[in-house]
């Protein structure tokens, strides 16, 4: 395969990394050359976050060795590769949520005069390169009162800043819409100019033919092979992932002649009037009727995730009214949603998602044990049922339900999310970016299973960033702008993601 | 000395007298009867009492004589958690102009002008007492005896002095050896528990000097729940006479009790009038104490207050 | 369930060790005689009761991320209470009342719970505070309630239930495994269990999935203070006393080194029943052969530091890793 | 793809474009909150007690408490990571009978004072280390460090050692004047400063940001290239200074040594940093919130003293009371305004 003229920056050979019972890596060369923008491209669990954890001494390997700049090395941790000219976003954005963002930013580097930071300068220089990327934020407020988009390009404006050798960004974009994502492009493609060699790993195979000059495919923790994006067709790329033809791209493609009208007769099941919160969203009506997807819309921060909180009791609507089955109600906590048949997801699968300790199986049974109470246990036999055919369904890898859910690929992690939800058979399903993070073909069924469940009867409120998927799957299109609600159009012919761009930009008001 | 200030508060112009004590704590039953004895007598003579109660903590104590010096109260006393570090503190009461007196226990500090007086008991004395009178148990008589000792709280002072003073009244007589000693932290349930222990351990025991009434009643349990007498057997040394520990002596459970006296309350309040008025008073008065056998305790067991 | 069970290997180990020292120092390690089981594992099984108590509810406090400071004056306002009402009682060999009494001082340990419960998750107060209020005035309470002295009882059915023995065991033990048996029940036939781990783990995460957080956190504290009532009550019926200053002076610190050893983490989520009572046992065993083997008094602590620091040692996967040359992991990050 | 601009005009103040969200900037308040309270508590005092205007009670409050002061600030950095040291009480225990022990035998002053302070600093440093590199709980760590430290103390010597230094006495009874009449000690100078340098470590250091950041999250904080090893260690090897110093203090203070004293510092420590609004869990909090924690428990004890006619019980039950209006108010009010 064609390379670069230059020798390569990074050069990993024969990498080897095992787990307790998943060999993670097998074997793996890779290669990183200045100025390229390399993807690392696999399914969910193939080895990607692995490798890069690998790289940059996270964990110690197996076998095999990595040179830098043709010098073999040994990284011994995060710290050691930062000094040696490697930059990381990881997956899960890995910040400290209790610093401010300006910290966030420059912790370990800060700006010095005699040993003493300096707040001042540290705070303008934040703000200053927050803004090259589009971002407007308080620098002095701790990161935690900020969307974890919002977190996740502020961790991107960390690495960015630290000017390193080598850039990784392990899906950067997982919960960035396409504006933010456009920003990063800039910056990508200015660093890569500057003769900065980028891994960047994205389930967005748009995203991958668009920033990426070679992309490298791993397939269960084995290397498939490297390659010049633009003489690798998307589907032959699909192909190298998954390891066989792939039938469900086509069954995508089904789904857009669904039927996007809902039966005129479907009751309402949930109708929301002037609900709101101050500080979080301005008072909204909504309706959601049964078998009806009602898709979200909207800019990073524009208030998707508030919106569906207070669907779902997670914050207290401090005005409006809500009914639920033409019944108005108050939704103090979750457990008064889950009551009535809602469901929710949360965005933030680290922190307001998974359980890590516990095992796969005991965080998909844990909504539906908690609905049941703790009195009525569901029994083993059952669960080992339950887990099982969603193991399968969702295809979730390793697919062994007693490991600990903390170890499995992020992706994965998702799926088990999802999972938990699906087994309570909620009449409203909330998903907050359900597909953050999963591979293609994952994505394929979930969006298929949606369509289906949706088919079946359930409602369903759809929050992605991804505006396609949106206008793939909802009837009807909420779109929020600067926390309210501004349009609901129902997703008929004439609506494209143009159209709905111009809503978002020109603010018309419903 | 005298209370100098001019601008002393108001409250006392009434000229009653105002005492500052700091007691230790409240670690035994014994001390809760020190504490009563000497708020009663506070009350009996009319004083009022300021009265802070330190946890067994020395800090707490000179941060309540401190506060004492503040609050300008005509006489301080206190019974000193331990033995030295009291030279600073008592040199801010002297130049306040305000007495000390020591109770229950005595302090190190070389400079004598600091204190008034010491009203107490003498834990060496006491142990020394207990073992005096093994000794005279076994005059004449060169079987060994195996005694089994329980410590109070390693490091306390009583502990400490108690153990000394025992040792060194045992010291002339070979045959009288101490086969085990552990701190039973001056209860009940320490004293059983580490007493079971000995017991399962230690074949022959002849003799149990326990530093208090408390572990000795402790340790009867478990010698009961071992098959074995009380007093026969074992026989058992204990000091301070409580009320429990004199109705074990009487019961014949107990052998012999040192006595430690907690009712120090009037004595205390003779002296702090003594010392107000500018008197000069002993350096060191000894609380009238004394030893029981069974018989002795039979007849003071019913008029035992505490 | 391997990882438990590597976790628990080394404390186990200590323990056997310990156990073989009593073995040989003890004139009898265990026999039959007056139709009871005796000897000094037995009085080790019998002393160990009130801390398994007292750690089995830590356990729970833990494993939701709190911690019980306040078990100890529980313990002494029990005791106090229940050896107050006793001695009042016309015929103190009555089994009934007895009993009937030993239910209200449980009572009133689990109202104190319900206390704790409240700061916590009612009001909001980290629980080491929450807790330290009343390890701090509980013991005033209890001292007010004896007014400082130790009360005596001579009642046979109370001393029973510490120093009583039922079908050749002693009872204190008996009660304490039927406490461990009812929390295994209570954990891990009914859900309370994964509920629990999961509040631990992660308290967003837990609210996000519908569970009920405030009303398991609350409920962790009863329990925690009706068990260091039970607690109490087999401390002072040992001593056929209530001693309000004594009683379970301390005692917080060895239960929750009771959960740790037993390979609880303090941060909460997965706790482990069996491991707690492995480390409960362990601390009354080292305290017993403290005394056993006559360690001089000066030198217990020193003792004591020494098995710690090996209990601490093989609790850590990077120790065991070496001696067991099992997977190499530098730091265990989250996927 | 970027058809509009992507920084949307907004006209409603209430809700700002791609702001934070739910609270608003707050660190302060709980700390602001605690001082309010400890300030009505003072003039609950003034009201109540006579004598409780003299200038005495406030400069004896830092003099009374100048040991578990500079106990709180090496605890603060501690619980600021999110760990625990238990082993300061017996360190504290350890060093005064060192020091005493061996200005009894006759050692150098100038030469004691360094060693025991170093011996404490290696103390922590070990706890950190095994903390850190074996991955043991702070817990059970710092509790063997507590059963090492108070063991070697009784196994030096149980016994109240004076101290007949002369560099110990004169430094004991040195008086530095305030204003007329009021004087205060050295020890209460020492732990102050400490309080001040440990606040500026930690506000304005690399060092004290990477505390933050390692209470936070750890794991985040490896990730992002802290050097989270050596930031650990060093938080326990303060704590453990910080322990040794107040040891110092104490045999300042009271030119003794005893193998007892310090007992149940670890947990007054610890609580008046809680007090203070140290997050246990690490990642927030400030050294001036322990020095108010440390100032409400010696009111407290102030409170108690002047009143004057409790006993032991009551004394326990009155603390409890106090502790629990305070905390409460102050939850109440932190509340309130996030
Ligand atoms: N700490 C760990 N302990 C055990 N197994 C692990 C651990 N981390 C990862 N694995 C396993 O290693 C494999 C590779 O995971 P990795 O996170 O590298 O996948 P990935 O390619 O990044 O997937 P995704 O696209 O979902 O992020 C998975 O099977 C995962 O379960
Ligand atoms: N006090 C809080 N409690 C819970 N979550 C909070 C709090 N403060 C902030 N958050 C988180 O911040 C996020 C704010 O989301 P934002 O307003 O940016 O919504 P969005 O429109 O969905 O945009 P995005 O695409 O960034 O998710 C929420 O998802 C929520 O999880
Ligand atoms: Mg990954
Ligand atoms: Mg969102």
């Amino acid at each position: 395969m064609g390379e670069p003229a230059t020798d390569p920056v990074l050069e990993m050979t024969g990498i080897r990394k095992v787990f307790p019972g998943v060999v993670a890596l097998d074997g793996v060369d890779f290669r990183l050359y200045p100025g390229e923008v390399h993807a690392l491209m696999g399914e969910n669990g193939a080895g990607k976050s692995t490798l890069i954890k690998v790289l940059t001494g996270v964990y110690e390997i197996d076998g095999g060795d990595i040179r830098l700049g043709g010098e073999q090395v040994r990284i011994a941790g995060p710290l050691a590769a930062q000094k040696a000219g490697i930059s990381t976003v990881y997956q899960e954005v890995n910040l400290c949520t209790n610093l401010t963002v300006a910290e966030n930013i420059f912790i370990g580097r800060e700006p010095r005069a005699f040993g003493k930071i300096r707040w001042g300068v540290m705070r303008k220089r934040a703000a200053e390169l927050l803004k090259r990327l589009d971002l407007d934020l308080d620098v002095s407020a701790p990161l935690s009162t900020y969307s974890l988009a919002i977190q996740q390009m502020v961790a991107i404006a960390r690495a960015v800043d630290i000017s390193a050798r080598v850039l990784i960004l392990d899906e950067p974009t997982s919960s960035l819409d396409a504006s933010e994502v456009e920003q990063l492009f800039r910056v990508m493609r200015r660093l890569k100019d500057d003769g900065v060699a980028i891994l960047f790993v994205s389930h967005f195979l748009d995203q991958i033919y668009e920033i990426s000059d070679r992309l490298t495919v791993l397939r269960n923790g084995q290397l498939i092979g490297e390659y010049r994006t633009a003489e690798l067709p998307q589907v032959q790329l699909v192909e190298k992932m998954i390891g066989k033809e792939l039938a469900t791209l086509e069954s995508l493609e089904d789904k857009a002649q669904r039927s996007r009208t809902r039966s005129a007769t479907a009751a309402p099941i949930l109708q929301a009037k002037g609900i709101g919160r101050t500080g979080a969203i301005a008072p909204f009506d909504l309706t959601i009727h049964e078998g009806e997807v009602v898709g979200l819309a909207g800019l990073l921060g524009s208030g998707r995730t508030e919106l569906a909180r207070l669907l779902f009791g997670a914050d207290k609507a401090d005005q409006g009214e809500l009914s639920i089955d033409g019944k108005p109600v108050t939704l103090r906590d979750p457990q008064m949603a889950m009551k009535r048949g809602i469901a929710f997801s949360s965005e933030n699968r680290r922190t307001e998602g998974i359980i890590g300790d516990l095992s796969v199986r005991e965080n998909i049974i844990l909504a539906l044990q908690a609905a049941r109470g703790w009195t009525r246990p569901i029994p083993r036999r059952k669960q080992d049922e339950i887990v099982d055919k969603y193991v399968k369904a969702l295809s979730i890898r390793p697919a062994d339900p007693e490991r600990p859910v903390r170890n499995l690929s992020g992706g994965n992690q998702q799926k088990v999310l999802l999972a938990r939800w699906l087994i309570t058979e909620p009449r409203l399903l909330i998903i907050d970016e359900p597909t953050r993070g999963i591979d293609v073909g994952a994505k394929a069924e979930i969006q298929k299973l949606v369509a289906e469940l949706s088919d079946g009867g359930m409602a369903v409120l759809f929050v992605s960033a991804e505006l396609e998927e949106v206008l793939r799957l909802s009837h009807k299109i909420a779109v929020l702008r600067d926390r309210r609600l501004v349009e609901e159009l129902d997703n008929t012919a004439g609506v494209d993601a143009d159209r709905i761009m111009q809503t978002i930009a020109s603010g018309a008001t419903s | 000395g005298g209370g100098g200030d001019s601008g002393s508060g108001g409250g006392k112009d009434d000229g009653k007298l105002v005492l500052g004590f700091s007691q230790v704590g409240a670690e035994s039953g014994w001390r809760t009867a020190n504490t009563k004895s000497i708020q009663d007598a506070a009350a009996a003579a009319g004083y009022e009492l300021k009265f802070s109660d330190a946890q067994g903590k020395q800090e707490k104590q000179i941060e309540a004589i401190r506060s004492f010096i503040t609050q300008k109260v005509d006489v301080i006393a206190f019974s000193p958690v331990v033995t030295s570090g009291w030279d600073s503190v008592l040199k801010d009461a002297k130049d306040a102009g305000i007495p000390v007196i020591l109770t229950d226990r005595a302090v190190d500090s070389q400079d004598k002008s600091l204190y008034k007086t010491f009203l107490g008991s003498d834990f060496v004395k006491e142990g020394k007492e207990a073992g005096d009178w093994l000794v005279k148990q076994n005059e004449g008589k060169t079987d060994p005896v195996n005694v089994v000792e329980l410590q109070g709280t390693v490091g306390a002072a009583p502990a400490i002095d108690r153990q000394k003073g025992f040792a060194e009244a045992i010291k002339a007589n070979p045959n009288i050896k101490i086969v085990k000693s552990q701190s039973g932290n001056f209860t009940r349930a320490e004293g059983k528990t580490v007493m079971e222990g000995i017991l399962q351990s230690t074949p022959d025991i002849d003799v149990l000097y326990a530093h208090n009434d408390d572990m000795g009643l402790g340790a009867i349990e478990a010698i009961e729940a071992a098959g074995k007498k009380p007093g026969k057997d074992i026989q058992i040394i204990t000091v301070d006479a409580v009320k429990d520990g004199m109705q074990a002596l009487a019961d014949g459970k107990i052998n012999f009790i040192v006595e430690c006296s907690p009712l120090l309350g009037p004595q205390l309040m003779d002296l702090a009038k003594k010392v107000k008025a500018g008197e000069t008073v002993d350096p060191r008065i000894l609380t009238e104490e004394t030893t029981f056998t069974q018989e002795q305790a039979k007849a003071a067991l019913p008029d035992r207050k505490y | 369930m391997t990882i438990v069970k590597n976790r628990l290997f080394w404390p186990v180990a200590i323990l056997v060790a310990l156990l073989i020292v009593n073995l040989f120092t003890s004139n009898q390690f265990i026999t039959l005689q007056d139709g009871h089981l005796f000897g000094a594992l037995i009085d080790i099984l019998r002393g160990s009761a009130p801390l398994i108590l007292v750690a089995l509810g830590m356990t729970l406090v833990i494993s939701t991320g709190g911690i019980d400071l306040s078990v100890g004056s529980v313990m002494a306002i029990s005791g106090a209470v229940a050896c107050l009402l006793i001695k009042d009682l016309g015929d103190q060999n009555a089994t009934g009342s007895v009993l009937l009494i030993m239910g209200v001082a449980i009572a009133v340990s689990a109202a104190l719970g319900l206390w704790n419960g409240s700061l916590v998750a009612v009001v909001g107060i980290q629980p080491i505070i929450a807790t330290l209020i009343l390890m701090v005035a509980g013991r005033g309470l209890a001292q007010l309630v004896t007014d400082g002295q130790i009360i005596n009882v001579q009642s046979s059915p109370y001393a029973t239930v510490a120093t009583g023995f039922f079908l050749t065991l002693p009872v204190a033990f008996l009660i304490a495994m039927a406490a461990v048996a009812l929390i295994l029940v209570l954990t891990r036939r009914t859900a309370l269990g994964l509920l629990l781990e999961s509040v631990g783990g992660s308290p967003s995460a837990s609210r996000l999935a519908g569970i009920r957080a405030k009303r398991i956190t609350v409920m962790v504290y009863v329990v925690s203070g009706a068990f260091a009532g039970l607690a109490g009550l087999i401390y002072s019926a040992n001593i056929k006393s209530a001693d309000s200053i004594a009683a379970g002076n301390l005692i917080e610190l060895d239960a929750i080194l009771a959960v740790v050893i037993g390979g609880t983490a303090l941060i909460g989520g997965r706790f482990s029943i069996a491991g707690t009572v492995v480390g409960a046992i362990l601390i009354q065993t080292l305290q017993v052969t403290v005394v056993s083997i006559g360690v001089p008094s000066k030198a217990t602590l020193l003792f004591k530091a020494v098995v710690v620091v090996v209990l601490c040692l093989s609790q850590s996967a990077t120790f065991r890793e070496k001696v067991f040359g099992r997977f190499k992991l530098r730091s265990e990050v989250p996927a | 793809m970027t058809v509009m601009s992507p920084q949307p005009v907004t006209t409603d103040p209430a809700i700002n474009p791609r702001r934070r969200v739910y609270r608003p900037n707050t660190k302060y308040i709980p700390i602001l909150a605690t001082l309010a309270l400890l300030l009505v508590m003072y003039l609950g005092g003034l009201v109540n007690y006579e004598n409780f205007d003299q200038p005495s009670v406030v400069v004896n409050l830092f003099r009374d408490n100048a040991v578990l002061l500079a106990v709180a600030v090496g605890m603060t950095f501690v619980i600021l990571t999110g760990g625990i040291d238990l082993s300061v009480g017996a360190v504290i225990s350890l060093t005064t009978t060192l020091t005493a022990t061996l200005l009894q035998g006759g050692w150098p002053p100038l030469l004691v004072l360094p060693l025991v302070l170093i011996l404490g600093a290696l103390l922590g440093a070990g706890m950190g280390a095994v903390i850190h590199y074996f991955r043991v709980e702070p817990f059970i760590a710092t509790l063997a460090g507590l059963f090492l430290a108070r063991g070697l103390a009784l196994f030096i010597n149980q016994e109240s050692i004076p101290i007949r230094d002369e560099l110990w006495t004169t430094l004991s009874d040195m008086r530095i004047p305030l204003g007329e009449t009021t004087k205060t000690t050295l020890t209460a100078i020492v732990a102050l400063v400490a309080v001040l340098i440990a606040a500026a470590v930690l506000a304005w250091t690399r060092f004290g940001r990477n505390v933050y950041a390692i209470g936070g999250s750890a794991d985040s904080a490896l990730l992002m290239g802290l050097p989270v090893a050596r930031t650990r260690i060093a938080v326990y090897t303060i704590s453990g200074f910080c322990a040794a110093l107040g040891g110092v203090l104490y045999t300042i203070n009271s030119t003794s040594g005893h193998a007892l004293q310090g007992t149940g510092t670890e947990l007054d420590a610890i609580a008046s940093c809680v007090i203070g609004g140290v997050l246990l869990t690490g990642g927030a909090g400030y050294v001036f919130g322990s020095l108010l924690g440390v100032m409400v428990f010696g009111l407290i004890t102030t409170i108690i003293n002047f009143q004057g006619d409790l006993n032991a019980a009551w004394t326990r039950i009155v603390v409890g009371v106090l502790l629990f209006g305070f905390i409460v108010l102050q939850r109440l009010v932190t509340r309130r305004t996030r």
